[in-house]
């Protein structure tokens, strides 16, 4: 069964030009797939990568699909910010019989690849609630959530994952006025200010836990607690588990106990593949979902053995 | 003074002359450019910049200034996405408009009669703007669809804002023309235009002249907030979606071209048409460089840079800065010898 | 000799009134008392807010906008503006980072290079502003977008690591208990006020943003006056940079975001006027403080960030508007005298 | 024989390929005041920009004690002791009268560096500049705080205050009354007794005979004679300027009074402004220029502001032909038919880069739009009526922006203006000031045929002369307060000054 519902068949072509646009091109996380695209796309031979900047913009992501569809693209691969924009979008894409891959969004019509956020943002939860109950005897005095509100409901999923892997899995559950909703902004400064506007509300609080919307913020947060003096009384989690994010749970003590993988950086080498098998009508699953672990110190040299060459001894 | 006819011509010349080079060197650079349905696309594309930015054009020879506008139109929106299943899909839309025409009114109130720098007034009003659309749509996208089959008839017209056409052109497109005509007319040949420009001009003097400034430049405020609302409908309409961060920013893209095309802040000067060319430059540079795959790092390098040669340029032409006198008088060329400084002759 | 006879002579009672009234120093003197209520708000809300730990958090975390704001209180007296500030602070942390990480220079040198990169763009944007003569929300407009878009090439989109017990000092570390940031954030207040009250640089600033044209007529350099205020604002905003990098033992391109206007309204709010030849750098710390603590209340009231935008678009707004209305009534005052 | 102080040869200029100076030659000896005379726009202001270094010569050099200089800032003017007292204001508003005195030369302490400002000595040293004028001001009053009057007199102190070895005035008494105009001609001869060299420029030439020793003509940027003033007549230097004689005042105001007055058109009862002024009761008849006379501070135009509205009363009432009018606002007054023009035309006057006809139709839309549009051809024709009526003279045609005109035709297309706006009841605020003789007389010729046509004309000035020529009938303000009316007849100089000063008439 084909995924795409109007998609007619290319007749197999020499090679082909592929339209990504990506969600933003602020952030590492989709600085690494989109990496990861390009790298893929060169593997393959035969593809051409057409780029643009969805800038977490509805009306952006809209043009950038009208472009790509002036600039005869034979195949999309659509990262863009919201489930409601997916129907605009897709019409256009099926009146011109493009087949389209979204990522992280669902969108009507179009192959779905990506994370399940719920799930990897549960991931992290988990792997929070399993350290705390082993070293602090599942004695939780304040969680910090440190959420991207305005960003709609990616980051969202992936912060109720982490709220609900955690408070399930927890010996005592956090008391619902211990924990605390912060806007990080996705930025790292962001998230230390209002970490360091909330510790001081929370003087006794001993054991406090944080789960964060990215490796960025993440940072923050413990980079918040170490200047209050009060790094050891803190452990974050966070979801990403990008080159900085790994480097900060490697470090001696690290108050990263770890982050879901995404493996951004692999996403390219699933979508290219699946992108040629719609377009040479090879059947492709409807929805491709992304394997995720919780990265954290003593895994990390498994996936990202070669990125830490001093801390990962080649065995 | 003969020059000073001159000038305005010369001004436009020169933003056309930048136009054709543009496309003439994206079209060599790209094969897709030039092509009936990437210009379609990309007149599609800068409506709303295009509507923001003629009632910005005349806000400011008017001598104001708005910085709230994206945040406008995204409330407007929300206000769209909230309320079509309450009131039906039309009557939304038509409280989006007057919302955002009263934001417009609130602004231009606080800057009239109350004397807020504008600057300040908008600033303070784009966090405003912004953070009630937030906490109406809790943060979320809100789709614009007949979900109940209720309103069929009004959704379908509604949809006709976004995706109809009119004379052969996208509605949003014609919408932006006829609006670009309207006010080209209002400003040449109305009292309304004329006042802008006066009031721009001399504020004190135009008040002394008996004009009502306060008045004309309240309602300055309030068309660039209503046309925030039009703005925002049509893309609602274009989107089928509602989403209270949309036109993130868009009041730097807006403002920048204006100034591109010739507005100056101090208010009194510039031209619509130079505006209009101002937001076709820029959207003839950006598209081009997406057609290019150019990175957004370098899309913002080169607005900068445009930005800085059309003015810097224009300066030039102008003889504001002359190389030869900035090199002699920063004393890097040698000059005549000069008289000991004078002594006192007075106690 | 005695120059107060004069006035002494010429101003009746309730013109004095009118001047008190209307003077800067009651813009601040009102300002501080927004601030006390502020306080006072926040203190009956939350039992945290009147703590020394908070006090020194609140310290902690007011150095960025408070040094920013200094360069943009001078830039904003001489007449001009500049946007380009939070681009300009993201630059120097990424140029430190990228020489230090990748180019091996020592971290003490590479920051001094990028402290040097911001004075090179504040040198461009004050050449283009005095030189040129282009309009300097222009200018810095643009240098706002090339800046952004450098960090990020330059970084190539990457957050590195700084981690330096050395570099994180300044701001993490404190002396005898007061933050580190704090103490140079006051050090540069303190340098900037007597540059602007006492020295004929600072009178000189205040002049040319009053009339451009009084001073060149009066012989005052008003190009280099120009070229120096952008090009200290560039190291300004240089050095918050590294206060940030500090601060989070990393350099990000999206570092200081929006800065620009979160600086430009405290410097508003502490009674600079836009147009220039009026603003003192005490209205401008007040501000600084009323806009961190706003924020800082507000995360500790746990209002929700939607929220947040609303307050404080609405306190400058008020705060502001109140000024201006009480100005109005000082006019009506003087009238009536 | 000694080199002159300062030499000017063969100055030549341009704006925008128009040349203003055309070989332009003066010389100025140390200890002598030269005048400088010529219409509106001969190029008086532009020579003396080009030695201050304000503007780049064309060509042409400049010799100071008979060697080249180089002047190409204002900083290398100030450096040779040139001093300037402009025709234009430009001083730093938020900074005190003492700070705008010694703008840019504050004086310093502290030690090695030396980088301190020195308040003390600051307000010392304004203090005592001010004396120099007998000048009531505070020294640390902050300038936005004064009158453009106090302003004008703070820039005139300002460069008296410097060491200079050449002073150039441009148009320093239009804002002075006649005892402050000999206090500053007392200095300046102070000044050339001490060897300082005088250039000086006014439009009202029995000041240019009292104080100047040689008197330069230019007329459309070229230079026409300088003599010593005794080889020169009033007559004779009208000539030169205007190429062309003026008629005498006292003949036109010989026959002018044989206008009878028609009914009030203004009248004014019980106005009070706190601080300003105090129950004026006046009116002014259908067809009569009355004048109104007072010195600095003496509130007659506030008292003219408030009548128009531009700024509020206390208490009081306003008729206008008879009916009581309700005036808040500008919009208020020309409502009712009064028409005002102010001070300073620049700045409150014209929108400087609108063109004449646009400034011309500015207060009086009404009539000219159908449908909500202009009717071009109707505006056209209307403002080419004024420009053709009062005979305002521009070098582009009406479409050219009032930036360019001359002072006096500037001042034109403000009363052109109001008379397109069709009002009963004219407001004059110093209408002459900067304006040519010429043009002068062209002006008083208007308000003459005006006020036959049935307007009512009221008029401040500071000019006595003025006020004597041109009014029917003259009343004098002092702290608020009329002290004194004067038929034409009756009116002399020593009269006004006397009831302007506080003295029972
Ligand atoms: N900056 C300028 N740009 C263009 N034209 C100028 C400029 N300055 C002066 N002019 C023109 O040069 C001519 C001479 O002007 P100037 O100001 O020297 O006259 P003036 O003799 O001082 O007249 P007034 O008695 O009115 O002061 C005028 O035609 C004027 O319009
Ligand atoms: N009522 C009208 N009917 C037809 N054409 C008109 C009318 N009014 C103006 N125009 C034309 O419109 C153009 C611009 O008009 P307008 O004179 O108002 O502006 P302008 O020439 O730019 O003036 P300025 O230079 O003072 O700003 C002119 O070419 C004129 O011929
Ligand atoms: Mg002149
Ligand atoms: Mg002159």
């Amino acid at each position: 069964a084909f995924a795409q519902d109007n998609a007619t068949c290319a007749t197999a072509q020499d090679s082909y030009t592929i339209g990504f646009a990506n969600l933003t091109e602020d952030i590492v996380f989709t600085q690494l797939v989109r990496d990861g695209i390009l790298s893929a796309a060169e593997e393959a031979g035969n593809v051409e990568v057409v780029l643009a900047d969805n800038r977490l913009d509805g009306a952006t992501a809209l043009a950038n699909a009208d472009n790509f569809i002036a600039q005869g693209v034979d195949g999309v691969i659509e990262f863009q910010t919201d489930e409601a924009f997916g129907n605009v979008i897709m019409s256009r894409f099926r009146r011109e019989g493009i087949p389209v891959i979204a990522i992280d969004i669902p969108m009507p019509g179009a192959t779905f690849f990506g994370a399940d956020n719920y799930n990897a943002g549960r991931l992290a939860g988990e792997a929070l609630a399993a350290w705390v109950n082993e070293n602090w005897d599942g004695d939780v005095d304040a969680l910090l959530v440190l959420e991207l509100p305005q960003s709609g409901p990616i980051p969202a999923a992936r912060m109720q994952g982490q709220i609900e892997g955690l408070q399930d899995n927890l010996t005592v559950p956090v008391a619902e006025d211990m924990i605390f909703l912060l806007d990080s902004k996705n930025t790292q400064e962001e998230s230390f200010q209002v970490v360091s506007d909330i510790l001081p509300t929370i003087p006794d609080a001993e054991h406090i836990v944080a789960v964060t919307i990215n490796d960025g913020t993440a940072l923050g947060v413990i980079a918040a607690a170490e200047a209050a003096g009060r790094a050891d009384q803190i452990m974050v989690v966070g979801q990403g588990a990008d080159p900085s994010g790994q480097e900060a749970m490697l470090a001696e003590n690290s108050r990263y106990l770890g982050a879901t993988g995404y493996f951004a950086e692999n996403y390219g080498s699933y979508l290219i593949p699946a992108m040629l098998d719609l377009l040479e009508c090879r059947p492709v699953p409807p929805a491709i979902y992304v394997d995720h672990v919780f990265i954290n110190k003593d895994n990390l040299c498994e996936y990202y053995g070669e990125s830490w060459p001093d801390a990962c001894p080649v065995s | 003074m003969r020059s000073v006819q001159m000038r305005s011509v010369q001004e436009i010349a020169s933003l056309v002359v930048m136009l054709v080079i543009i496309v003439v060197v994206m079209s060599a650079a790209s094969p897709v450019f030039f092509t009936t349905r990437n210009l379609e696309n990309t007149l599609l594309d800068i409506t709303t910049v295009g509507i923001l930015a003629i009632f910005t054009t005349m806000l400011m020879i008017g001598g104001g200034l708005d910085l709230s506008i994206g945040s406008t139109l995204a409330l407007g929106g929300v206000i769209v996405g909230v309320y079509q299943e309450a009131w039906g899909i039309l009557p939304a839309a038509g409280a989006a408009i007057l919302v955002c025409g009263l934001v417009g009114l609130i602004n231009g109130f606080l800057v009239t009669y109350v004397g807020i720098n504008p600057l300040i007034t908008t600033l303070g009003m784009l966090s405003i703007a912004r953070g009630v659309a937030f906490v109406l749509a809790d943060g979320l996208t809100i789709p614009v669809f007949d979900l109940q089959g209720t309103q069929t008839d009004a959704y379908t017209l509604f949809t006709q804002f976004g995706e109809g056409r009119v004379l052969g052109l996208d509605t949003p497109v014609a919408v932006m023309l006829a609006l670009f005509v309207l006010a080209l007319l209002v400003m040449q040949f109305t009292p309304y235009g004329r006042a802008m420009y006066a009031i721009g001009g001399n504020y004190q003097a135009s008040n002394l002249a008996g004009l009502a400034v306060r008045r004309y430049r309240m309602i300055a405020y309030m068309l660039s907030g209503l046309s925030a609302g039009v703005a925002c409908v049509l893309l609602t309409s274009r989107l089928y979606a509602a989403d209270p961060r949309a036109a993130t920013g868009m009041e730097l893209t807006v403002i920048t071209a204006a100034v591109l095309g010739g507005i100056s802040l101090a208010g009194g000067k510039g031209t619509l048409i130079g505006t209009m060319l101002g937001v076709l430059i820029l959207s003839a540079l950006m598209n081009g460089m997406k057609l290019l795959s150019t990175s957004t790092d370098a899309q913002n390098i080169a607005l900068g840079l445009v930005l800085l040669l059309a003015v810097g340029l224009d300066q030039i032409r102008q003889r504001n800065f002359n190389i030869m006198r900035f090199l002699r008088s920063s004393r890097l060329v040698p000059e005549v010898a000069r008289v000991s400084p004078a002594e006192g002759s007075q106690s | 000799m005695n120059t107060t006879v004069a006035a002494e002579r010429s101003r009746s009672q309730p013109l004095r009134l009118a001047a008190l009234l209307k003077g800067e120093r009651l813009t601040t003197l009102n300002l501080f008392a927004t601030f006390i209520l502020i306080c006072l708000i926040f203190a009956s809300q939350s039992d945290f807010f009147l703590t020394l730990d908070n006090f020194l958090n609140v310290g902690r975390t007011l150095g960025v906008v408070g040094i920013v704001s200094i360069g943009m209180t001078m830039v904003l007296i001489s007449g001009g503006v500049d946007l380009s500030v939070g681009s300009v602070a993201a630059l120097s942390g990424v140029v430190t980072s990228i020489l230090w990480l990748q180019a091996d220079v020592p971290l003490g040198l590479a920051t001094v290079i990028g402290l040097g990169a911001c004075v090179l763009v504040g040198f461009i944007n004050g050449f283009f502003v005095a030189v040129m003569r282009i309009n300097p929300l222009i200018t810095t407009l643009a240098s706002f977008s090339i800046v952004r878009g450098l960090a990020f090439v330059l970084s190539s989109g990457q957050t590195n690591q700084l981690s330096n017990p050395a570099f994180q000092f300044l701001g993490r570390g404190d002396v005898v208990g007061i933050p580190a940031s704090l103490l140079l954030m006051i050090a540069l207040f303190a340098a900037a006020f007597v540059v602007m009250h006492f020295t004929q640089f600072g009178r000189n600033l205040y002049a040319i943003g009053g009339s451009a044209e009084a001073s060149r007529l009066a012989g005052i350099a008003v190009r280099r006056h120009l070229l120096i205020v952008y090009t200290l604002s560039g190291l300004l905003s240089g050095l918050a940079g590294i206060v940030i990098a500090s601060q989070l033992a990393s350099s990000a391109p999206r570092a200081a975001v929006g800065l620009e206007f979160t600086v430009i309204a405290a410097v508003v709010l502490g009674g600079t006027s836009l147009s220039g030849g009026k603003g003192t750098l005490i209205g401008t710390l007040v501000g600084v403080f009323i806009l961190r603590v706003l924020d800082n209340g507000l995360v500790q009231t746990r209002v929700s960030s939607f929220y947040q935008d609303v307050v404080s678009g609405s306190v400058l707004l008020l705060a502001v508007g109140f000024d201006q209305i009480r100005q109005k009534l000082a006019a009506a005052v003087k009238d009536r005298s | 024989m000694t080199a002159p102080l300062l030499t000017m040869q063969h100055i030549v200029k341009s704006f925008y390929g128009v040349k203003v100076l055309d070989d332009v030659s003066i010389d100025l000896f140390a200890g002598e005041t030269l005048a400088l005379l010529g219409e509106n726009g001969a190029g008086k202001s532009t020579l003396i920009k080009i030695l201050n270094g304000d503007y780049r010569r064309d060509g042409g050099e400049i010799l100071i004690d008979g060697q080249p200089v180089n002047i190409d800032a204002p900083r290398d003017a100030e450096n040779l002791g040139i001093r300037m007292i402009y025709q234009e204001l430009h001083y730093a508003p938020e900074l005190s009268v003492a700070e705008n005195l010694l703008l840019g030369a504050l004086p310093r302490r502290g030690g090695a560096l030396n980088w301190l400002i020195d308040w003390q000595q600051m307000n010392r040293q304004a203090h005592e500049a001010l004396a120099l004028l007998n000048v009531d001001i505070a020294p640390t009053t902050k300038m936005r705080d004064l009158s453009v009057v106090e302003r004008e007199i703070i820039e005139i102190v300002k460069a008296l205050s410097r060491q200079a070895r050449i002073i150039v005035m441009d148009e320093p008494t239009a804002a002075l009354t006649p005892p402050e105009v000999q206090r500053l001609f007392g200095i300046i001869r102070g000044l050339q007794a001490r060897g300082v060299g005088i250039i000086y420029i006014s439009h009202r030439l029995d000041e240019v005979f009292e104080i100047a020793g040689r008197i330069t003509v230019l007329r459309d940027g070229k230079h026409v004679g300088t003599n010593p003033r005794a080889e020169v007549t009033h007559q004779s230097l009208v000539q030169m300027m205007v190429g062309r004689s003026i008629e005498d005042r006292a003949e036109v105001r010989a026959q002018s009074e044989a206008i009878t007055p028609g009914a009030v058109a203004l009248e004014v009862r019980g106005l009070s402004k706190a601080g300003a002024f105090n129950t004026i009761d006046l009116q002014v008849r259908a067809g009569e220029i009355v004048g109104l006379f007072g010195l600095l501070g003496a509130g007659h135009t506030l008292l003219t502001q408030a009548i128009f509205g531009a700024i509020k009363s206390d208490s009081g009432t306003i008729l206008v032909d008879g009916t009581p009018a309700r005036i808040a606002s500008p919009q208020d007054g020309q409502r009712a038919g009064i028409g005002f023009v102010p001070l300073d035309r620049k700045v409150n006057g014209l929108v400087l880069d609108m063109s004449v006809r646009k400034n011309i139709t500015l207060s009086n839309w009404r009539v000219l739009t159908r449908f909500g549009a202009f009717q071009r051809g109707l505006e056209m024709q209307h403002s080419r009526n004024w420009v053709d009526q009062l005979g305002i003279r521009m070098a582009g045609g009406i479409e050219t922006h009032t930036r360019y005109l001359s002072g006096g035709n500037q001042q034109k297309v403000v009363l052109a203006r109001w008379l397109e706006a069709n009002v009963r009841v004219l407001l004059l605020n110093e209408p002459t000031w900067g304006v040519d003789v010429g043009a002068r007389s062209d002006i008083y010729d208007q308000l003459e045929a005006l006020a036959a046509q049935g307007l009512a004309i009221l008029m401040v000035s500071s000019d006595i002369e003025e006020v004597l020529s041109v009014s029917h009938r003259i009343l004098t303000i002092y702290k608020g307060r009329l002290t004194g009316e004067f038929s034409q007849s009756d009116a002399t100089q020593e009269k006004l000054l006397h009831a302007a000063a506080g003295g029972q008439s």
